[in-house]
């Protein structure tokens, strides 16, 4: 290994703070082009393999047909207005679900994380919870909330806030214990030791729990979607399924695929923004 | 009344399982660091606290501070016992401990933010104080970026920022180079003497203990004591000069008569004369 | 002419329960029948037709016994894939419709403008559609829920929809536990007509290689079947073992001791599969069209009785 | 909030340097007693309601019997050796599923953690496999690998792999620069450097995916053993699901709740013992 | 031939995105911190550098263990350029950087372990290297267990453990008590005599400086340059006593005048002299 070059990333001076802070500054994006033009290559490989395999018969063009055709079929559903219908009302589900965990489980999470006597007193209960599955809790959500949104709401709530939970918890937990003392001396009060010392310190954590989250949602949507509903990316999914429409259940997943892995980066860009004064700590070093 | 009121206090760390310490012979997993801490502070004084290299200072400071419970006894100020960090305290630690996530600016910020300082006012105040330590146009730099010295004198602003009447420091200019180090000792003391607050500076720097102090209090070894309170007469303002005086030479002697042996105990089996085999 | 034998032959099925694969399963029978060339069987239950069909279609599978609607389906699709004879040609179509015992619907076509449960697709929607034509009622009337029994059951306890369209057995351990009531039995008020067979396929790749591997499941198929007949009482008590269901149930489905069992594609099985095709087709329910003279194969029953005949 | 007392753990010097090191010291122990008496309160109450609900018809009884009922059913099927057989079976697959999603994602996640290029290059492709949902790949594994062992264990992995492989990332890059730099400096190789800097410094983060991949994989077991099996507890509760035998079907959902539980605190256990170092290091501190 | 060869190095820090610093009335988003140093270090040759707090001293040191890549120029150690860490090299960090999951002794042994060292017998040397240190009876603490200078003696002897031919050393006795330090010194001296290793040192004490040295190279402020290089001709071996030698005093004085400008200019902007509002 040999050293590593400073990464000139020239960028005029105070820009940053001009601009609204939703927009990425000039420099991500110029490192957002970066990290396309050398992520590509393997995503390009692996979408031949996708055309090439079902084509040359490696694998069952039937059951699996050459993305050329997916594409077709995504490029129909998305003309008759057909996805952008049903991809809405599985995002709000999710959405909803996802935001609800994140309400829940961030303070729950600074608790457990900081007092060990409410940790002590919460964790078999939030493990037991944990380790059943959403599967089985099924039956019990259907008979307290029925199965209209609520249910469909509740699974996805379910599948998020325990990833949030846990990382909110590991995060709480790996904060400098010497960051609490200077804090703790200073007379900060409980409250602003949460937001201001603990918090800043555990988001990479937390965020790395909410990626988890943000996918785990949006795919359980699915499952909450087969269950009596009439709408949504899910009953598209799965009614292609049933009618062997290959390409378009491929279509469906594939726009699945497209919408967490966006969300999984505007999650990154959101951390890199929060944790500016951590990245290329070592910069210049190899 | 005085200050700060220390009163028998002693404190014992638990080991973690499996570690074990010799003492008197036999083995023991609870170390003894503050074996009966008696001492009175007076308002507006200013105590300097030298002792052996791992004796216990960092640990009575932040018994002061309000940070570690004492095994028994207890700290007070202004006669109430302390049992968390009081609002009135600040506290610079040896190892810096700024917010790796803050800038300078913000770091300094932070003690006022907590106090519910508006932001106008905090941030004159913070810029005031970094201007006063030579760190201007470092405003937003983060602690990674910055020298040793730097990272120092920002904590050193940050403690200062709250106008505190009692200030704990822990070795705070160890890190700055000589000169810089008499200008802010100039400087503490000419604050110092405006505000009189109450300080409780621990240093290594038998001269810098004398410079600065009312009174220069030496620890024994661990378990530590007070072995002996120093009153230093010299006038006030002091000048840099100073050191060059007699009486100045004088108290340079008897702080080292009372230190040598502490140290030396401390280093009870040091192995230091033994032959180096490369 | 025969290939070498092959290592193992994986049969798929759906649950509850196609009867001549859970004797085979109970009995060990194919296990039996094959060991001697040392070739394993592997029995698989699948979570609905429509992964057998995948799992059939691409080879991962060599034979399937399940429902009409996803063989069809799969027909249509034109995968290697052919229809070698039937699983089961039940009157009743296993199908019970049910609603809460104090429900205040207590005719079919009461169910206009509902909610019901069922799951799509499946040999049950198709029967529940006919059941309602022939009460008047379109099944474009009534909302349907894409639900099994573990969902819609909680549902209709609280009053979520209004009936439940399921298998016999579930149904029946329903009504059995005091959770619902009767409003429809296909066994009992179903017409013969709706009534299709479910379908025995074999991996056509497979077959053309092994071909005489697949005559002798066959033949084993039809003694099995004959057996279920000749054993009613041993029938009824593996099938209930088996499969957890309802005695009751199981001997309202299989009345009189029939089982319906016989393998054999007749003229009057393809004209019903026809007849559902198109029904399935108008419902929305399939898309494409089956090539019968491809996907129909009984070369191998006529093979599997020559077998018989020998022994 | 006041002053924590230290809390006195009373252990013979030495004595853990003395045991093997897979048995809990006598004040893990301890503490393992202390935990589960505040743990255990909450958890009561759970079963309460569960026995309660139903018993008063707060809830159906049909669909969801009472503890008790469920204990009954799980009482035979463990008598009956039936609950033994199908759960070796079901854990033997997750485990190998986990296991090689360890031996994949560690050091993977090593390696992208730490080489920003390696990360970019494979970057994309991890987020869109990781997007991918399980359930959409399904029809993908059978294609590829068959209906049999190879397939389930592939849907165990898959379902692990992400997880292990983000913590260890997030882990890796939380590593505090100034032990990396030490240890550079002190001639350490590449090598040595993921072995004895960056590995210590990651556990927590990794034991914190693996933990939420040992669930996961462990559920997943379930959905492959739906797909097709013939043995399983996946197997077991689908049955029991599809014939409406819900005592056994919470039975058998019970028995993955407490295999999870139990395989969740293993990992815990481990955990506190690889970072023993960090344990209340403001022992004294409020 | 020199074993180390520093040629116009130069290097450049770039802010993150959004700061600035202002130089010669400009705002720039980058931060010249060595502006052309050149040093000719001999096999064998004790170096003190002294300079202002943040001229860049830490930052020449990481550049001469191959940890920082210059902007321009270069190190070289025995004619090769350095572009990774040398096998040879060991250095003590201003901030100990210990390993917080290793105890006393592991952290001893860690670079004799990277080098593959046996068990035994890099528990032996690690446990030679801390009774050297005073620090017997502490072996299986860990850091977050001992006292500032207890850390900082563990950084020490770990870097000492592998007999390395080149010493890089900042601020190491920076955090120690005035006579351990004082000890430390004469120990620190005595071993090098023994093993005639080429040192770096990097201090903020003007006596240590010169106490140490065979040649003391002081630094400009910020962007930093080698000012003065000053050779120390005081006899050796060196004894404590020393410091009250006439020699020594002039040598104080000579250091004093070419650091003197140099803080002064590093200082330019402190608000040092103004009033302070309590
Ligand atoms: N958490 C702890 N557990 C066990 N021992 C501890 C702990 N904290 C401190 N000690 C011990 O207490 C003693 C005093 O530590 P302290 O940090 O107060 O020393 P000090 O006087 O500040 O030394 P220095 O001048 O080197 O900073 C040391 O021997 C140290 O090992
Ligand atoms: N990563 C970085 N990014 C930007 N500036 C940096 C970085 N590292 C160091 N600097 C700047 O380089 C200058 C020199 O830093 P360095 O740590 O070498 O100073 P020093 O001479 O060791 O000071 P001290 O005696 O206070 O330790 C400082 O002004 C510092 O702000
Ligand atoms: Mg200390
Ligand atoms: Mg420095």
């Amino acid at each position: 290994m040999t050293l590593a070059t400073d990464k000139s990333t020239d960028v005029p001076p105070r820009l940053w703070w001009n601009r609204p802070a939703f927009l990425p500054s000039p420099s991500t994006l110029r490192q957002a082009i970066h990290t396309i033009g050398l992520g590509l290559p393997a995503l390009l490989v692996l979408a031949l393999l996708w055309e090439v395999a079902p084509r040359l018969g490696w694998i069952n063009a039937i059951f699996f047909p050459p993305l050329s055709q997916v594409l077709a079929a995504l490029g129909d559903m998305i003309a008759s207005g057909l996805l952008a219908r049903h991809i809405g009302i599985s995002l709000e589900r999710a959405a909803v679900g996802f935001l609800l965990a994140v309400v829940v489980a961030i303070p729950l999470g600074l608790l457990m994380g900081r007092y060990s006597l409410f940790e002590k007193l919460s964790d078999f209960l939030v493990q037991t919870l944990r380790n059943t599955s959403q599967f089985a809790l099924l039956p019990v959500f259907i008979l307290v909330l029925g199965i209209g949104e609520a249910s469909k709401i509740a699974i996805t709530f379910y599948a998020a806030v325990f990833f949030l939970l846990i990382n909110t918890i590991v995060g709480v937990k790996s904060v400098d214990p010497l960051h609490i003392k200077a804090a703790r001396s200073m007379g900060t009060s409980d409250w602003d030791l949460f937001r201001k010392v603990i918090l800043p310190s555990a988001v990479p954590s937390i965020v790395a729990g909410a990626r988890l989250g943000v996918k785990s949602s949006l795919f359980s949507v699915i499952a909450a979607e087969m269950l009596a509903a009439q709408s949504g990316i899910g009953y598209l999914i799965q009614n292609a399924s049933l009618m062997l429409e290959t390409d378009r259940m491929y279509a469906g997943i594939l726009t699945l695929t497209v919408i967490g892995f966006l969300l999984n980066y505007a999650l990154v860009a959101f951390e890199a923004q929060a944790t500016r004064w951590r990245a290329s700590e070592d910069k210049g070093l190899a | 009344m005085n200050r700060i009121a220390i009163s028998d206090v002693r404190k014992t760390f638990q080991l973690k399982p499996g570690q074990s310490v010799v003492i008197d012979g036999h083995a023991s997993d609870r170390i003894p660091v503050l074996s009966g801490v008696d001492l009175d502070i007076r308002k507006g004084e200013f105590i300097t606290l030298v002792g052996p290299s791992g004796s216990g200072k960092s640990v009575l400071l932040d018994i002061i501070a309000g940070l570690t419970e004492p095994s028994s006894g207890f700290a007070a100020i202004d006669g109430h016992k302390v049992t968390r960090p009081h609002q009135e305290t600040a506290y610079v630690f040896q190892q810096y401990a700024l917010f790796p996530w803050r800038t300078a600016l913000q770091n300094v910020e932070y003690p006022l933010e907590v106090r519910g300082v508006g932001r106008a006012a905090r941030r004159v105040k913070a810029q005031h104080f970094l201007s006063l330590f030579g760190l201007t146009g470092f405003e937003d730099r983060y602690p990674s970026q910055l020298s040793g010295g730097m990272q120092q004198r920002v904590a050193i602003a940050r403690a200062l920022s709250t106008d505190p009447e009692v200030l704990l420091m822990d070795e705070p200019f160890a890190a700055l180079d000589a000169q810089t180090r008499d200008i802010l000792q100039s400087e503490l003391l000419r604050i110092w003497e405006q505000i009189k607050t109450t300080v409780v500076f621990v240093t290594h720097s038998i001269d810098e203990a004398i410079f600065l102090a009312d009174r220069i209090v030496v620890m024994t070894a661990r378990p530590a004591r007070v072995k002996e309170s120093i009153d230093v007469d010299l006038p006030r303002p002091r000048d840099i000069e100073i050191r060059n005086s007699a009486a100045f030479n004088a108290y340079r002697a008897r702080v080292w008569d009372a230190l040598r042996e502490e140290v030396r105990k401390a280093q009870q089996d040091w192995a230091l004369a033994s032959a180096y085999n490369a | 002419r025969a290939a070498d034998k092959p290592e193992v032959i994986r049969i798929g099925s759906t649950a509850p329960g196609h009867l001549k694969f859970i004797l085979y399963r109970n009995k060990k029978l194919l296990e039996q029948e094959f060991a001697k060339d040392g070739i394993r069987v592997e029995l698989a239950t699948f979570d609905g037709g429509g992964p057998a069909s995948v799992a059939i279609g691409s080879g991962a599978i060599e034979f399937t016994y399940i429902g009409n609607n996803p063989s069809l389906r799969l027909g249509a699709t034109g995968a290697d894939v052919k229809a070698i004879g039937l699983s089961s040609w039940v009157p009743s179509n296993e199908t019970l419709i049910v609603v809460r015992p104090d429900s205040p619907i207590q005719k079919l076509e009461e169910l206009k403008g509902k909610k019901v449960a069922v799951l799509t697709g499946t040999v049950r929607h198709s029967t529940f559609a006919k059941a309602l034509k022939d009460t008047g009622v379109s099944i474009k009337d009534v909302e349907l829920l894409n639900i099994g029994i573990e969902s819609s059951g909680p549902a209709l306890a609280r009053g979520d929809v209004d009936a439940i369209v399921e298998s016999t057995g579930p149904a029946q351990k329903l009504v059995d536990a005091g959770g619902a009531r009767v409003l429809f039995d296909a066994g009992v008020s179903g017409k013969k007509e709706w009534a299709v067979p479910h379908v025995l396929s074999v991996n056509g790749a497979f077959a053309r290689k092994y071909p005489d591997i697949v005559a002798r499941l066959l033949a084993l198929d039809i003694a099995t079947a004959r057996w279920a007949d000749a054993n009613p009482e041993e029938t009824i008590q593996i099938f209930v073992k088996e499969t957890g269901s309802s005695e009751k149930a199981v001997r309202s489905t299989y009345s009189d001791g029939k089982f319906w069992q016989d393998p054999k594609l007749t003229d009057e099985a393809i004209r019903s599969l026809q007849g559902e095709e198109a029904f399935m087709a108008d419902a929305g329910l399939l898309k494409g069209k089956v090539d019968y003279d491809k996907w129909i194969d009984r070369s191998y029953y006529e093979a599997a009785q020559k077998k018989l005949a020998n022994n």
